[in-house]
């Protein structure tokens, strides 16, 4: 196992004491330590919002965006060079928000990236407004009288979906969570897991202590991975207890072995071939 | 100048006009012809009125011309349309009537041949093939050599069966016998050479540009006109490392884009005006993070949906200023086919020298119309791609992407290629590539993303002139200049003291060629496709040349030389006066 | 009942002749003349493509706007007048593709109009690429070796995320279409109308005797329309039979109702009180 | 002028700056003091460093200035970073030390006074008040009497317990006890009047102009700085005929205020650059559509995600130019906060007078700045609307939306409000509203949509020009007119020959005015916040008028009179020479 310091870095972390993103990114670390993959060889990928800034507190090489286009900058990525390690962080109004279309089209494409939605259900770095993810009422300074939309299922969303992959974690179970991270990029495809993650400063509904009490790990002995309607029932049940850890999966074609032209090896280190362009063009005449 | 004439093709959409104009433009194109086919679509499938216009010349030839010496009437509403514009002397051929002809549509003054286009077809072998009987009797109208019409039929079906090439013959050849009554006063005379170039269109001349320059990742959405170019390069993902991947939208596209050429290779999207306005964001983050795209914008009247299937020079402005705040990127608009595939080539080295993006602005004009390319296409042996990798760092762990020491050029490592990390984000930012908000980060990027504009203006290209002492100069950019060449060319004929000033690159503005190219002795005009003149404002802006005025069309059509001159008599009277 | 003629406008129809576009045409006139709604108490919104010209073809009041974008401008319109009847009309790839985030966010406000995927599996206005529900491997002029994304599966996602009205209709069966369309205008929510629609042009693989062979009415009878696991079931059954008719419906709360100040009317009935404006100033000092 | 001192309160984000910020800025505003109250955030939610600063005046005030007299420094940390600029005989009040203090900041030359804010808010009743300690310290230095700072107080914690009002009360009071010994140079004369005027911040100002406009649908999604202006709105949904809805992405917002307009009421969004870009498209379809709409941009640094939290003018030629192709739209930028609740109203007027979008183009100092609005807000008695219903046509059925008879502007009638068909198209149309391709219809409504700019044109408002004669005029537009006021004002008390031109409305723009401003004896100079000086460049393009040069600022900060007058003397010494 690399050591985990290996993928510290010195800058200056920007998030509030107590952020349940501090445990995500710990299981980052952890997740890549197990794998042995050095952090030169890490793309991290993100969008904007407080979840959208974990690359900067690793040493990994990475691309933090516009809000919510994490996706298709991690798919363009894949493109030029599939042998790329993708991790997209993203925050839960970023993927499920602003970012909606791409995740449908991910979902689609089974574009072969880790997402890791940071889903604290709120607009953190924006200071607090409901979230696609908030629940119906949720009140904020910008909606005084509560959110008047029905919170997004991202679970039954990816099922409803065929997604290979789905999975929960809990920002307060580092291990669970990091041996999900390594699952999910082991896996070819479409891994999607949705991080409950705490917001200390503007989600007062979704605590450590809400989550805490609730939280139910998935027992793989019991609930079989391929089970659809077992992990349905899961995604749809209400949240009297929350259960995580692979809700779902099963084997599926990922999007950069349905492309031909890159059965060939990365796009990136093709050969060019000016002749093959002189080819095309005497064809024309 | 011996032969010019030109022929139309009209008809309902989906009726097969572009099968008829396709083979007279292989046929004229094979026999050493010049041509300019302009294709005139309606926002629709079926039905409706649409045309295509080939301009055929035994010398190269610049637009699309008024009047028509040939018309071939796939239904009765077409003749209806263009019966005035045929040209005395001229001829219509047209089909039998049948049932569900639409009533209008009785002649005029032209030379009316009744073909049986369809009835013809199914003597040949069925109807399907009505569109090569008309093409046949329109060759033969023109007096093309039976061996040549021929030879490129059977190219045209050399992938279906021996029976349909056949039919094909066939159908083709009672399409002639039909005509052989008719004595037409613009028979051709068939110079029999060698083609004078690529029979291409403009999008076809920008996919090939991009396939040149090596470009790996193409994403779009579709949108007309824009949508061809993305075509163009679709069918040849087998043969190169190429992937053509249509995104889920705009925004994604561009996106996409970045993705792609941030990992390390070149990569592109084509869009029209309503998906460039999605796109801005993304290319103020390609500006910002200093990452290579090249954009094309294939222009139709707006504003939002417009008219989707026209053309249009209104978004130049726009091009330029789109994305909050300020930064570098190139806007170039090609003139020519030629000229489209060399831009290409030149847009994607820019755009990886520079590390800006690239927006190649052209428009459904230039994409939709056919034309004979004759320079020579030269495949770049080597494209640079001004990338650095651990070997040539000094020390790869303390890599900063956004240097700012040196020439305002930051050194480009490509990720997971090294140790060298490589740190982006769309925030502002320390040289390490990491978020800051330090106001002496700030004023460093800034400052240095600014600093590459007085290189990258000392890149544009210098406007060509025409007769720069003229008494009158029009003045033009992109498309455009083909037309105002062709009405400069004939004004002279009639001894007007006309020239011409060509913008292919506009930005940054090339301010000093630009005051030097307009500072003749002569007043200057503007000729464009907008309602404001917008490249005459940015003349305005950046010299303090004011044009006398300006010659605009916003109807969506391209400008034809007939209305130009009309329009241009009004300054010269004055100046001849 | 209202004629039928009085829908009917004499602006000149722009599809090709037998499109399934037009059996949605006559399906919408009948809905609304069995209704007696009168044309001008109509208000139609639509995307762009073949899908979205409807509109133009009915002697209604209409909004056609922005490719993707027609579900925003019908909330916005709802907002400023709940009491309007409101009928969306958009293709697959305006409603999937483009405006696929507007989708998900109308499925959480449970936006009270009808909507009408004129879904043909294909861009059918800009020539026949892929849409978001082609299938995998769908051949183009864009995608001359096939899509490289598998079909979204509509009816499943907004059966994923709580909605309350899913159909599914056939253009080549109006009369039942035009119950569908009836039905969900009835329902006081988000009622979602999938359109199986043939285009002639472009689609070669979703025919007219594709569906004839395929098509099974929903039978209420066997079919509870409130049991959502043999809707889900259905959503996601292959395409060896598909089902049309209801597929499930329950109650649910309107976005018009969740917003206290819609309680009062209208907006655009309401009066302006320059007084109560004057006094939220002074309370300014 | 007597009292002009500034207070800057300094912590790390989410320690309170605010709250203390708040009780100092409503103890001055009820005394009758001036305040110019800024706010400086990092983008983050806790730590860091961030400040509030205050310039109080017994006169009116237009810019932060530079300088600290009183320094609150809730950490260490801040008196670091501000001890420099403590002017000789300031003070700064800070913390006794505790645990997890860090280490920086040991003073400077300033008079420092240790308070303990924590302890003693911890003998009043909780840690949790420390911030009143610190406001209490800091009014008690200034000399606040203690009536004033209690009713404050008591008002402030109105909604709270009789023991948390108490306690409040008690923790500033240990606060002002705790420095009863200071001797503070600038101990403030109380004036004990009444308000000058409301305390507001811009945001608040633009709500409730939006308010008082009859706003009665309000869709955004969430960016600073423009959150503000929609949650200064949202909270009046109780009392008003008001929605203000939370969209799914801004193309949602701005396509939802289009559908909302249309359908009959008032609608309007704030965003920022980014959230801008993605509304072009829909801002061009309010241009084609003809539908009224009004969009606040209030700006920060860009490209891309830039800075933030920041300011700068960067997108106003992107604001001009946004969208595909041409159409008529207004551009305001109001300077101060009573212009910018009038500039609300007019803008909604605007908008449905010429069914044009208008853009309020606004900036993070704008938005977050708090001040004293001193003129009286006037309530409209009538919001004119420019509809048209039934009764007003002759024949509803060949009700024709987008007439082209009469003076440019069609007759807006509403969607299913009786027999009148209301049918639009963001395609080019016909004048009953369908999609049209022909020619005709294309010109017809392109000139009508342009001759809207003639009258446009009109409604704007000339520059505001102090001391036209001046041998240099300082032009600016928007917020940053205030600190040249402030600048030249300080200038002209120094006897140098200095004027200004301030422009507000500036789209379509007022070339002939701003000619009649700009063509005194001097020379004029641009003060703007962006790179290239783009009113300026406007400036340029419409009166063929150059600036002798630019002061430009692009690192996100306000600018403050000092720098300002230092880059101006560059320019008098010359003039003045
Ligand atoms: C186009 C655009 N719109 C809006 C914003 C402002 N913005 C920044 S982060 C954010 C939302 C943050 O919420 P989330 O994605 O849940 O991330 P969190 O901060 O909660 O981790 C928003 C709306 C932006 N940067 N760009
Ligand atoms: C922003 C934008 N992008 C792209 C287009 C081009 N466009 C027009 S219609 C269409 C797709 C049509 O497909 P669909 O929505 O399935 O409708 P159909 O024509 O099949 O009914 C596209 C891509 C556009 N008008 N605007
Ligand atoms: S605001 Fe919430 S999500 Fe953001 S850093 Fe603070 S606790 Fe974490
Ligand atoms: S292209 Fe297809 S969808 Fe469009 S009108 Fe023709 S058949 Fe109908
Ligand atoms: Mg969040
Ligand atoms: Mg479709």
């Amino acid at each position: 196992m690399v050591d985990l310091n290996a993928y510290h870095n010195d800058f200056e972390n920007k998030w509030c004491p107590g952020c349940g993103n501090f445990g995500v990114l710990n299981a980052v670390k952890k997740a890549l330590a197990e794998q042995e993959i050095p952090p030169e060889n890490v793309l991290l990928v993100s969008g904007i919002g407080q979840a959208a800034k974990t690359p900067h507190f690793l040493n990994c090489n990475f691309f933090h965006g516009l809000h919510g286009r994490a996706l298709p900058v991690a798919a363009g990525a894949l493109l030029a060079n599939h042998d790329l390690n993708i991790l997209v962080h993203m925050g839960d109004g970023d993927c499920y928000g602003e970012g909606g279309n791409h995740l449908l089209a991910a979902l689609r494409r089974n574009l072969d990236v880790t997402l890791l939605v940071h889903d604290n259900r709120v607009y953190g770095l924006t200071k607090g407004q409901a979230s696609p993810t908030s629940r119906y009422g949720f009140a904020s300074s910008a909606q005084p009288f509560g959110s008047f939309s029905d919170a997004m299922n991202p679970m039954a969303l990816a099922l409803s979906q065929g997604a290979g992959f789905i999975a929960r974690g809990y920002c307060g179970e580092v291990d669970h969570l990091a041996g999900l991270i390594r699952a999910g990029m082991a896996y070819p495809g479409f891994a999607m897991i949705d991080i409950m993650q705490v917001c200390v400063t503007y989600n007062p509904v979704n605590t450590y202590s809400y989550y805490n009490e609730r939280i139910l790990m998935i027992d793989e002995k019991e609930h079989r991975a391929d089970d659809w309607q077992a992990a349905i029932h899961m995604a749809l049940q209400p949240e009297e207890t929350i259960p995580i850890g692979i809700m779902y999966q099963k084997e599926t074609r990922p999007f950069t072995s349905r492309i031909r032209t890159l059965s060939d090896g990365p796009l990136i280190a093709r050969t060019r071939d000016p002749s093959a362009v002189q080819a095309v063009l005497d064809e024309l005449g | 100048m011996g032969i010019d004439m030109t022929v139309t093709i009209g008809g309902a959409a989906g009726q097969g006009i572009q099968t008829v104009g396709d083979l007279l433009a292989l046929v004229c194109h094979r026999a050493g012809l010049y041509l300019m086919v302009i294709n005139d679509f309606e926002s629709r499938i079926r039905g409706g009125h649409s045309f295509m216009q080939l301009r055929i010349s035994d010398e190269p030839v610049y637009a699309a011309d008024d009047g028509i010496h040939l018309l071939v009437a796939l239904n009765r509403g077409s003749l209806a349309v263009h019966a005035e514009e045929i040209r005395a002397g001229g001829y219509a051929l047209i089909d039998e009537r049948s049932e569900g002809d639409d009533k209008a549509g009785e002649g005029g003054e032209a030379g009316i041949a009744v073909v049986g286009f369809r009835r013809l077809a199914e003597e040949a072998g069925g109807r399907i093939m009505a569109n090569t009987v008309a093409a046949g009797a329109a060759l033969g109208t023109l007096g093309a050599p039976d061996e040549l019409v021929e030879s490129v039929i059977k190219d045209q079906f050399r992938d279906k069966s021996q029976t349909v090439r056949d039919n094909n013959l066939e159908a083709a050849r009672m399409g002639r016998n039909a005509v052989a009554e008719i004595r037409f006063d613009w028979r051709l005379q068939w110079p029999g050479q060698n083609p004078r170039g690529k029979l291409v269109s403009g999008a076809q001349a920008l996919a090939l540009g991009a396939l040149a320059a090596d470009c790996r990742v193409a994403c779009f959405y579709p949108m007309s006109p824009a949508t061809g170019v993305m075509v163009g390069m679709a069918g040849y993902m087998d043969r190169f490392p190429l992937v053509v991947e249509q995104a889920e939208d705009e925004i994604a596209a561009i996106n996409m884009v970045i993705g792609a050429s941030f990992a390390g290779v070149r990569a592109m999207t084509a869009t029209s005006g309503g998906g460039f306005s999605l796109m801005a964001e993304g290319i103020g983050m390609a500006g910002i993070t200093e990452t290579p795209a090249v954009v094309v914008n294939a222009q139709r009247p707006g504003p939002a949906t417009g008219l989707p299937t026209r053309t249009a020079q209104g978004d130049l402005h726009f091009v330029i200023h789109a994305a909050q705040d300020e930064f570098p990127r190139f806007v170039l608009a090609p003139r020519t086919l030629d000229e489209g595939y060399e831009t290409m080539i030149r847009a994607f080295h820019l755009a990886e020298q520079y590390q800006v993006p690239v927006i190649v602005l052209v428009d459904q004009y230039f994409t939709d119309s056919l034309g004979i390319a004759g320079r020579k296409w030269v495949v770049p042996e080597i494209v640079e791609r001004f990338l650095v990798s651990d070997a040539e760092m000094e020390n790869p762990a303390r890599y900063r992407r956004f240097s700012t020491s040196g020439s305002g050029i930051s050194p480009r490592a490509v990720p997971c290629a090294g140790k060298a990390r490589v740190m982006v984000t769309a925030n502002e930012h320390a040289e390490d590539g990491h978020l800051s908000e330090a106001i002496s980060d700030r004023n460093g990027q800034m400052e240095k993303r600014a600093k590459k504009m007085k290189r990258m203006v000392e890149e544009m290209r210098s406007p060509e002139v025409l007769h720069p002492d003229s008494s009158l100069l029009l003045v033009a950019w992109g498309s455009t200049c083909g037309v105002v060449r062709e009405a400069v060319m004939r004004l002279r004929r009639e001894n007007h003291d006309v020239g011409a000033v060509f913008f292919s690159d506009i930005w940054p503005f090339p301010a000093a060629a630009a005051a030097v190219a307009l500072s003749g002795p002569g007043q200057f005009v503007m000729v464009e496709l907008n309602a404001s003149a917008q490249l005459g404002a940015l003349i305005r802006a950046h010299t303090g040349l004011h044009a006398a005025g300006a010659i605009v069309r916003y109807d969506g059509r391209p400008m034809k030389p007939g209305g130009l001159m009309h329009d241009a008599m009004q300054y010269l009277e004055v100046s001849d006066g």
